[in-house]
């Protein structure tokens, strides 16, 4: 498997979506006595991550595995992961699923599971190239969904400003990248900033401030996360033009639905975290069984407005099943 | 007699050059430096509103950097400074949130900021231990005290009459700046004016000579922590104030932006150094600067790049100024 | 009789592997300026300081007016009328004269607001009787050594205590100034003060202390009456043998070893020439700020020359840092022993080995052996005590602490030794120990430049002399034509002499 | 004679001492109690692969560790040791992926490592800033150079060749490990044994004094400084061995480990004082002690405050036993 081309989980061809997985794989299989999970994700200090948690655990719970889940202390905190990874591999998990805070931190864990004959899936965000499993959304369609919902509720085009996450992650490059191109293409639209926001929602105030001072005529912000929107909401706010800046976000978090609902966000783009862990876990399960899936299992999104709020934000399994009927629709 | 008209002469200038020092000149040439090239650079730049902007932004990181000041002066350091916002911030917010007054809300958020410099000033004098090393733990400890407390999650929903407290403006100034300023002033007062100013200047001068003298050591100590405590708590109040909501991971590396700040207005963390004139001049400084990139719209590497060097370049002016001085 | 202002009953003190005091008994009586002699380390310093709170003792109990006092620590023993000038200048630099001396006690308005100028008008009174040319209003680290002294002095005097302990005040202050100290201490004595007086200039103790105490390692060899005692006979009880006289021997040479041409500063140093011969003592005098220690520092390399010319034995050489002066042979023993003479972590023998890695390091790693053997040599020819190689130097007395110093250019084998006051703290013993080290260099043909403060230090060391006025050499005069009386002459400018001779300057004579 | 006698008697054991000092003990009590707990709480944490694992994870705090003893016994800090490694790590990665032979790739990444110290100790010892504001500035200045020397891209693809180099084994411990001590044996011997090592003890304890007894100040801080940016590189190297990409975030926060790690082995930021020994342990203590809570499952916020209080208590064990030294 040394040949195997580096990952690159928005382009990989190897794929199937979520939704397909019973389809060609079948139900869920029989697993060997003591079937054990170890996870690692980024860090706790952000609601995504803990909901990716949570629905490891309620399928977990649903099927009778045990699964631990770690995090790192901080975000950036690589050699404390690695730590943590290789901490999971000496225990004798089964399967390890892991988010890395960056493409290559947890790369010795690829080789030392592989040593160890456990297999490793890579969930979501950070992608180690090497990686032979990956489960998780496709980062760049955040921003293309976002850019599509400002070409078609903004005909007339206008000047829109990017809030960006660290520098050099991932997910962030990815999730710029997406739109820029995306609203570029479009024609009318100026993309008149594209500023760093950090992750922080203080950072973020002060950027989207001076942003909108400089361009009061702004029509749109797109930040590479909740905590940023949320942090941009306020500041145009303070500026008095909610009603003229659309500002969206990234990843779906229950305080941003709340401010959707109370009509302040516009939109975010969710990408069902608790589904997702879900749906790592049970391919995670089914590579435990010995099935072959394909390199990369798609996970859902969809932009979040005030209209349809509602329809993903309900129980697991009412969100579930609007999801599918999305797939099924080709959305 | 000569000699005694000249001291008399010389009088008024030292005692101007007393109140504003050179190196407090030297920090000002460097603003006006960077605010000249800015306003070249950047059409708008001087607008009211975005000076304003400027001064909003800045008062965060002034807040916190008074604080250092006086920890530096004393010849320590205080790097827990965003934990003990963030604490502050949440016990606050979670107090507001379930309906409790603000006033005792607010208080709450105060007192955790003087418990948390308590802890750290009374490590540092009592138990002897190294200021840096201190609060590098007690930055773990209040960071993992705030998220335990919170599981993480952000508390939402602060009642608009508190954030009214912390977002209005008087005079065409944001609250928060003039609140800043009246922080400084006293600052400024207790510095120059008080005893404990110059037991701050004693300790941080030379420990030995002041224990001898009879200042109370520990005392001042523990005093200049949690003073920068209280403002720590300060500062978290009027930022949730302005975003609404407190995350228990507020204030991340705000102790590197208020060191800078303390640093690039002169105070020295050998300690015995500091001017309180040169810390606001020198926030205002790196608030200026983030500013004037984004207006420029600095692709967020270059942005990176231009604190690094703007740092050094403040230093480099310092240091010319006080050859000179 | 009344009972003594000031008991010391039984106190001993015991460091970590010191013990510095043993059942140390003595009193003063109130009124009465009572000398503590001893040697370096002997223990006046650790006495004084238990006295003033910062030490507690191990053992024993201070009486003050018949009652035991605890002395925990400074605020205290203020709170018990004790004033203490301490050896060591216990200054903060960044505040003025007036905040320094009044330190932990301010003068306030409303109990708020520091007084400043209440404080600078007080401080001033305090000054005139000593140095009325200093401004009280200017950062303290502005002034010299010898007007920070003076600063520790006047700020004693503040308290109207009923004890004064004065520890060396005088180190660094030169006779005039100490007359004026004198006339202060009397003045003390009137209002019923207790004072007690460390110095190791015994004429001092001699011309204002009515007893004395004497130390010798930690314990009291007696007290004497000093109307009844010889210094000589003083002496040989702090040193606990008789001290030698010894008179001064030339050997200089004719060869010029040192030839200074044409040398200045940016700052205190104008136009200085001399040569300094193979084997000569060449003492410098001159008044406080003339210029002295500017030039050692030329010359050591320490500040760079604005012009001029050095050579030694016949070529020019370049002076631009400490390293250029010792590969040249020329070490700097300097005045500020804690600030500019010592590592206070390192032990002694790494102090000593700093100047001359590359002889103990010959294939770039130290060999130790032969630094411990070169340690144990050199502490014993400068008589280390205690002769603990391997002990931090800041657990020193400062006298030895100076040993080692000197022993650091015995080490490096340096030709040409700069003594800035050389014997500043130091016992009358280890002084002669050192007068002796001198000499003993010079015979082995080493060339030494001293500068002094002290007239007689001068007169007993040099072959000849270079008076320094305003940063130039006034005059050079042959061992033939030595006296004070000479060099006071020389040291003062003319305007001075003929006008207010001594009012505000401190002569060195 | 007495005298003489005791002395001779008292020798062996000083000269013991003198080589490991009470210093020294008091951080191997910690590391041996916090072992002590963990092999408690913890089955198979004394299995041997779980022993080399520690080692294994402290080796590259330990490297970066080492150097930043040197520098802070010089009296100075170095907050760069991250980004130094990040630009170093890049740089090397992108030689070797361009398909440059290993030895000059290393080499410079080597060289970077230097030429950042260099930089960090030219602003410190010849221009005379502050070395805590120096290296918060090139903090911000190397991050952003890596950054945009990459796009912000990992550079990805490293020949196994290379990585067998850092991977390897020998004696059944891992080739890092081995490396970070050998490194660690030439940190002592250049601290006990050389004059730059007396040097380096020298300028931290009282510069001016040093000055004048002819140390060489300027070179003395900029050779510690090199020293650090070596170290960091050669962590870099390590590193991105082991992961076989090297990115430019690559060492956030690294700073703050090993300034840790040096200070629970006893160095002082005062400067003057330090232990190599000392740092080692310190460094194995840190990581000992994640490994143990990551095996315990604790939870991340736990885990954070379990960091924070273990460098206080640590702290405070050196406070006891030097207090008995
Ligand atoms: N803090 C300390 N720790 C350990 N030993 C000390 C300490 N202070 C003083 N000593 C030791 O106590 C002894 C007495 O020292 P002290 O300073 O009292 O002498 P002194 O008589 O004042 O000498 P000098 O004339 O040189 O000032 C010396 O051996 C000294 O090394
Ligand atoms: N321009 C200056 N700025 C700061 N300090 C100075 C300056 N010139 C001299 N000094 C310091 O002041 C002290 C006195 O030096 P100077 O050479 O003027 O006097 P001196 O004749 O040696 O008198 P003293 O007996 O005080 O040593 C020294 O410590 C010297 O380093
Ligand atoms: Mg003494
Ligand atoms: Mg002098």
């Amino acid at each position: 498997s040394t040949d195997l081309a580096p990952l690159n989980s928005d382009t990989e061809k190897d794929r199937i979506d979520w939704s397909q997985l019973e389809a060609k794989f079948g139900a869920f299989p029989k697993l060997p006595d003591g079937t054990k999970a170890g996870a690692v994700s980024k860090t706790l200090t952000n609601e995504y991550w803990r909901s990716l948690g949570e629905g490891y655990k309620s399928l977990g719970d649903r099927v009778g595995v045990p699964v631990v889940y770690q995090a790192a202390q901080s975000e950036g905190d690589q050699l404390g992961q690695l730590t943590i990874a290789e901490g999971l591999v000496t225990q004798g998990y089964n399967v390890l699923l892991v988010s890395p805070q960056t493409d290559s931190n947890l790369q010795p864990i690829m080789e030392q599971a592989k040593a160890a004959n456990v297999p490793v899936v890579n969930v979501n965000d950070a992608v180690i190239p090497q990686a032979e499993h990956y489960v998780g959304n496709v980062q760049r369609d955040n921003g293309v969904r976002v850019a599509k919902w400002f070409i078609e509720n903004r005909p007339d085009g206008g000047k829109v400003a990017i809030v960006e996450g660290q520098a050099g992650v991932y997910a962030a490059v990815q999730r710029t990248d997406g739109f820029k191109t995306t609203i570029t293409e479009a024609g009318k639209f100026e993309v008149v900033a594209s500023v760093p926001g950090n992750w922080d929602r203080q950072t973020s105030y002060d950027a989207a401030t001076n942003v909108l001072q400089q361009h009061p005529d702004l029509i749109g912000f797109y930040a590479n996360n909740d905590g940023m929107a949320l942090g941009i909401v306020e500041a145009v706010k303070a500026a008095g033009l909610q009603d003229k800046v659309a500002v969206f976000g990234t990843d779906g978090i229950s305080d941003a639905y709340a401010s959707i609902r109370a009509g302040e966000l516009t939109g975010t783009v969710d990408s069902f975290p608790v589904l997702t862990g879900e749906v790592a876990l049970e391919s995670a399960l089914r590579l435990v069984a010995g099935q072959k899936l394909p390199r990369v299992v798609a996970t859902p999104q969809a932009l979040i407005t005030k209209d349809n709020a509602d329809r993903y934000s309900g129980a697991g399994d009412a969100v579930r099943k609007a999801l599918l009927e999305d797939a099924a629709a080709g959305n | 007699m000569t000699d005694v008209t000249e001291h008399t002469a010389a009088r008024p200038r030292a005692e101007f050059l007393h109140r504003f020092s050179l190196r407090d000149a030297g920090t000002l040439i460097g603003l006006v430096v960077i605010l000249a090239v800015f306003g070249a650079l950047v059409p708008g730049f001087f607008a009211e509103r975005n000076l304003i902007n400027i001064l909003q932004q800045s008062s965060i990181n002034a807040c916190l950097a008074l604080g250092m000041t006086l920890v530096i002066i004393s010849g320590g350091i205080d790097l827990s400074v965003g934990p003990t916002a963030a604490l502050s911030a949440v016990i606050s917010a979670s107090m507001l949130v379930a309906g409790v007054p603000f006033p005792l809300a607010i208080a709450a958020g105060f007192a955790i900021g003087l418990v948390c410099g308590l802890l750290n000033g009374v490590l540092v004098a009592y138990v002897g231990l190294q200021p840096f090393i201190v609060t590098l733990g007690t930055l773990s400890t209040y960071r993992a005290l705030a998220l335990i407390y919170t599981g993480g999650n952000p508390v939402l929903g602060l009642p608009a009459g508190f954030r009214a407290i912390f977002n209005g403006s008087l005079f065409g100034l944001p609250l928060a700046v003039i609140i800043v300023a009246v922080v400084a002033l006293i600052a400024w007062i207790i510095l120059k004016k008080t005893p404990f100013g110059e037991y701050l200047l004693a300790v941080g001068g030379n420990e030995e000579a002041a224990y001898i003298a009879g200042v109370p050591i520990a005392r001042t100590k523990i005093a200049a922590y949690m003073i920068s405590g209280l403002l720590a708590a300060l500062a978290a109040q009027i930022l949730i104030g302005r975003l609404g909501a407190a995350e228990p991971i507020l204030g991340n590396l705000w102790e590197l932006d208020a060191i800078a700040a303390a640093a690039i207005g002169g105070a020295s963390l050998m300690g015995g150094k500091g001017s309180v004139v040169g810390t606001i001049l020198g926030a205002v400084i790196l608030g200026t600067m983030r500013n004037g990139l984004t207006l420029m719209n600095v692709q967020s590497f270059y942005q990176l790049l231009a604190t690094g060097l703007i740092i050094l370049a403040a230093m480099l002016i310092d240091r010319v100024t006080r050859g000179r001085g | 009789m009344s009972v003594p202002r000031l008991q010391f009953e039984g106190i001993s003190k015991v460091f970590p592997a010191v013990r510095a005091l043993s059942d140390v008994s003595f009193s003063v009586g109130a009124g009465e300026i009572h000398g503590l002699l001893g040697e370096n380390g002997a223990g006046k310093s650790t006495l004084l300081r238990i006295l003033s709170g910062v030490y507690r003792p191990t053992a024993g109990s201070v009486l003050i007016d018949g009652r035991p006092v605890t002395l925990n620590n400074p605020v205290a023993a203020r709170a018990a009328g004790v004033a203490m000038i301490h050896q060591e200048l216990q200054q903060v630099p960044h505040l003025s004269v007036a905040q320094n001396m009044f330190l932990g006690h301010p003068l306030t308005r409303g109990g708020i607001f520091v007084a400043r100028r209440e404080q600078e008008r007080r401080a001033a009174e305090a000054l005139a009787a000593l140095d009325p040319t200093i401004d009280p209003a200017v950062p303290l680290g502005s002034l010299k050594v010898a007007q920070r002294q003076i600063v520790e002095i006047a700020r004693a005097l503040l308290d109207r205590a009923r004890i004064v302990a004065m520890d060396e005040p005088t180190s660094s202050l030169t006779p005039s100034e100490f007359e004026r100290l004198a006339e202060v201490i009397a003045g003390l004595a009137r209002d019923d003060v207790a004072v007690v007086y460390v110095s190791h200039k015994l004429d001092e103790v001699f011309g204002i202390c009515q007893r004395a105490t004497i130390m010798r390692d930690g314990v009291v060899v007696g007290s004497v009456d000093l109307a009844q005692v010889s210094e000589k006979a003083v002496v040989s009880m702090m040193v606990g043998r008789e001290l030698a006289q010894e008179q001064h021997r030339s050997h200089a040479s004719s060869e010029v070893r040192l030839s200074v041409r044409g040398l200045a500063s940016a700052t205190k140093v104008r136009d200085v020439s001399f040569d300094l011969h193979r084997g000569e003592v060449l003492g410098i005098a001159g008044l406080v700020g003339s210029g002295r220690t500017e030039l050692l520092r030329l010359l050591a390399g320490a500040d760079r020359a604005s012009s001029g010319r050095v050579e030694i034995d016949g070529k020019a050489i370049k002076l631009s840092s400490p390293r250029d002066a010792i590969a040249a042979g020329i070490g700097l023993v300097p005045e500020e022993r804690k600030r500019e003479g010592i590592v206070p972590l390192r032990s002694i023998s790494s102090n000593m080995a700093l100047a001359s890695m590359g002889v103990f390091a010959p294939r770039g790693v130290i060999d130790h052996a032969r630094l411990k053997r070169v340690a144990a040599e050199k502490m014993k020819r400068v008589n280390l005590r205690p002769f603990l190689l391997d002990r931090p130097i800041r657990l020193f007395s400062g006298g030895n602490q100076q040993k080692a110093i000197i022993g650091r250019w015995l080490a490096a084998g340096t030709r040409i030794l700069l003594f800035d006051e050389p014997t500043r703290g130091i016992d009358v013993g280890a002084k002669a120990e050192i007068y002796h080290l001198i000499e003993e260099l010079a015979a082995e043909g080493h060339s030494v430049i001293v500068v002094s403060s002290e007239l007689p230090e001068v007169i007993r060391l040099a072959d000849r002399v270079l008076v320094v006025r305003d940063g130039t050499v006034a005059a050079e005069l042959d061992r033939a034509d030595l006296s004070e009386q000479a060099i006071a002459a020389h040291a003062i400018p003319q305007s001075e002499t003929q006008g207010r001779q001594g009012a505000g300057h401190r002569v060195g004579a």
